[in-house]
């Protein structure tokens, strides 16, 4: 069966490193920061100018002047630290971030991602993901395999505007986990129960299956 | 305000030479940090054709959104602009022009345009639709555009504490592009919740130097949230 | 050292990893706010053929001087580097190569170096024999130049308090060159006065975030004072 | 009479005008600070980090930890500001300096300076005088008229490699007060008792003597 949003997170979660600072984009990857591992501590940037993004606050902690990337109430947690966002954004761009997860619309075989604009639909703007995506390394993009009508999302070529280019490298779907090398998308993982054969036939863009494909386990 | 003193006393003062067609850059984000009254004070003026550099354009009546019901903006540029049904159908109509800019390319423009730096390079939107028209150059085998600087004929920055030279500390995360903005404007206004005495900020955690800031005045700020979001 | 916790014992785990012919930014200007007992750890490691980047190159016998006396920089990148006999009389032999680069330029590389910024232009050294094989560009009527960042394999630097996680303050201006070079290290190694636990520094008033962070050491410092001068 | 350092000092104080922001270099440029008109404030910048700086210390507020852009022992006055190299001249490279005065080796017609280097002599470095005068729209040079065997500093085209090309509109010497105008210094004060023809006579470049050149009064 298709990964639920949780257990998206939870696999993400599991590419976190003792340690790491982590960009977390809105949605599926908000939900990571609830699935740190045991033992291990990692430090949550917030591209508005924030790094040690704490939990939401209270009602009575509630501050104006205390917001993350997503415009909502936080908190910054013992060791946080406050900047401008040019700061904040020569950290990113810089790759000083050890990890970003984001969301997208289409990834391709080069590593491209299309993750902010489809033509003809009001374009409200990229914010920080293209620089989220052309500042780190380390980049893992969390989508549905597919679209609502069946459509592959992972693409030859990606069809809409790029947000970056060449710069993606791993990807978590709701069937499967993926890495982007050498001109194709190379399976790693399925979600459990989800066949080789349904991820091929969901997969438009060029796809190796490796003998190896482990079945993920929550 | 004389000399190194940069207090005035009436929103009027704090905006005194603005006038049609100027460029304004407006700190904040979201609505985390915007300079309320500086813009309400704007609107107050109906200053028109307004070029206007921000992160965000607020919400429909609060932020910057209100200069848009008087139609006193022409140009926008920001790098998300979603949260406001007037902008929306403004752009639609053609009456305003919005130019969308990287989050960090736009804070760093800002920053160079304060700094002498009339142009830098960044990865930062290569191969994207941002790079039409920009030079692409190779750098140690990587490819990057040229970004140009951004100044403006105002700057309109929301800070926590002043002095009376214009010294700024910013609270929290209400700080995000006002430190930037601060430095980009030919005339670089303040609005600040408290003013203190030259001496009671520590020299080492000023965020604004005086330099920066030709005006300083005191404001109340509603400091409206946009999502409200609480723990369980 | 583990995880976040950015804390080493000693100045050998401080620069473990450091070898022959790296590139290894310092910050400090004159003698203010060098990373004293680092400098003397690289002396004691005996690594040669070291690129060094650094305002200034010390005096003789303290700073980076003491790094002549056994020769191990082949390169030195420096604004001004007049303090130091030795320094003079190795550079006359040949035996050591300097790069002299404008004090704002210097700064704006390792800034650069850390921002992920590749190259930008500056009017700095327009005409001038800094500008010998740069490009030289016009960007509205004015003439600048292009300048490349600069990065190193380890970046030493001097705070004053540190936590556990490597945010760091500096004490007035000790500060000088520390926080760039912070950024632009593959490497960052701090030493400082006081190590305070998380939570004890002001988050809007670090100076430099624990991101750039790798080791953080607690030393003792001699701060010698290049020129004392005191009002009658 | 030829000023002496103190008077040129003097003569530069009465550009300073009312809430300036100054930087003032090593030597003469320093003493300036000693001539601040009564009843005016100004704002000293020291590029290694500090607006706002005060008198020398005591013996007992002697601070390592606070010196100024020449090395020495400073104090910060009540509304000062420390930031980093990287702030400093983000600040100077802006324009955001009121004034700027520094000593010469040479000064030409075009407002070329040459102030750092001279060929087959040791080199020690431009430090910040680049960035001050690439930086500042409003310059002040202050110099000696002509050097020790009486060769003139205020020359056509300068013969030492330059700190600045074309920045550099105002000249004080020990003789004559300048200002630099289209391919010539213009003379516009000369000192107590020295006359316009010695000014002439020491003076390289083209030069342009107005009708109206003011004998500084002190």
């Amino acid at each position: 069966m298709a990964l639920s949003r949780e257990q998206m997170a939870r696999r993400v979660a599991r590419e976190l490193k003792d340690g790491y600072y982590v960009n977390l984009g809105i949605g599926i990857p908000t939900l990571v920061a609830n699935y740190v591992p045991e033992g291990m501590d990692v430090m949550l940037q917030s591209e508005n100018g924030l790094l040690g993004m704490g939990a939401f606050p209270s009602e009575a902690e509630i501050d104006a002047d205390m917001i993350n990337a997503g415009k909502q109430t936080v908190t910054a947690r013992p060791g946080a630290s406050i900047f401008s966002s040019a700061e904040s954004f020569a950290m990113i761009r810089g790759g000083h971030v050890d990890l970003t997860v984001l969301g997208a619309f289409e990834v391709d075989v080069e590593g491209n991602i299309a993750s902010w604009m489809i033509p003809g639909k009001l374009v409200k703007g990229m914010g920080g993901a293209m620089d989220l995506v052309a500042g780190a390394d380390n980049i893992i993009v969390t989508m549905t395999h597919a679209s609502k009508d069946g459509e592959s999302k992972l693409l030859q070529r990606c069809s809409l505007p790029l947000t970056g280019a060449g710069c993606i490298r791993r990807v978590l779907t709701d069937l499967a986990y993926l890495e982007i090398d050498n001109g194709a998308f190379v399976l790693r993982e399925r979600a459990p129960g989800v066949s080789v054969e349904e991820i091929v036939a969901r997969t438009a863009g060029r796809l190796i299956v490796p003998d190896d494909v482990v079945e993920m386990t929550f | 305000m004389a000399g190194l003193d940069k207090r005035v006393n009436t929103y009027e003062e704090a905006l005194a030479g603005l006038t049609d067609g100027m460029t304004v850059l407006a700190g904040g984000f979201g609505l985390c940090g915007i300079p309320e009254n500086l813009i309400a004070e704007i609107r107050r003026r109906r200053v028109k054709g307004l070029t206007v550099v921000s992160n965000n354009c607020g919400i429909d009546g609060f932020g910057l959104g209100v200069l848009l019901e008087e139609r006193q903006i022409r140009k926008m540029i920001a790098s998300y602009v979603g949260e406001n049904a007037l902008f929306e159908r403004q752009l639609l109509d053609g009456e305003l022009e919005v130019e969308l800019t990287p989050q960090g390319t736009l804070a760093e423009k800002l920053r160079a345009g304060g700094a002498g730096i009339p142009a830098f390079y960044t990865a930062t939107g290569y191969g994207t639709p941002v790079a039409e028209g920009k030079e692409v150059r190779e750098f140690r085998g990587r490819r990057y555009i040229l970004e140009e600087a951004i100044s403006g004929d105002f700057a309109i920055v929301k800070g926590w504490k002043a002095d009376h030279f214009g010294n700024v500390v910013y609270r929290h995360t209400a700080q995000n592009f006002n430190p930037v903005v601060a430095t980009a404007g030919r005339i670089t206004v303040v609005e600040v919740e408290e003013i203190v005495e030259p001496g009671e900020l520590e020299p080492s955690q000023i965020h604004t130097p005086g330099i920066y800031v030709d005006r300083v005045i005191l404001g109340h700020f509603e400091k409206r949230i946009e999502q409200r979001t609480v723990r369980a």
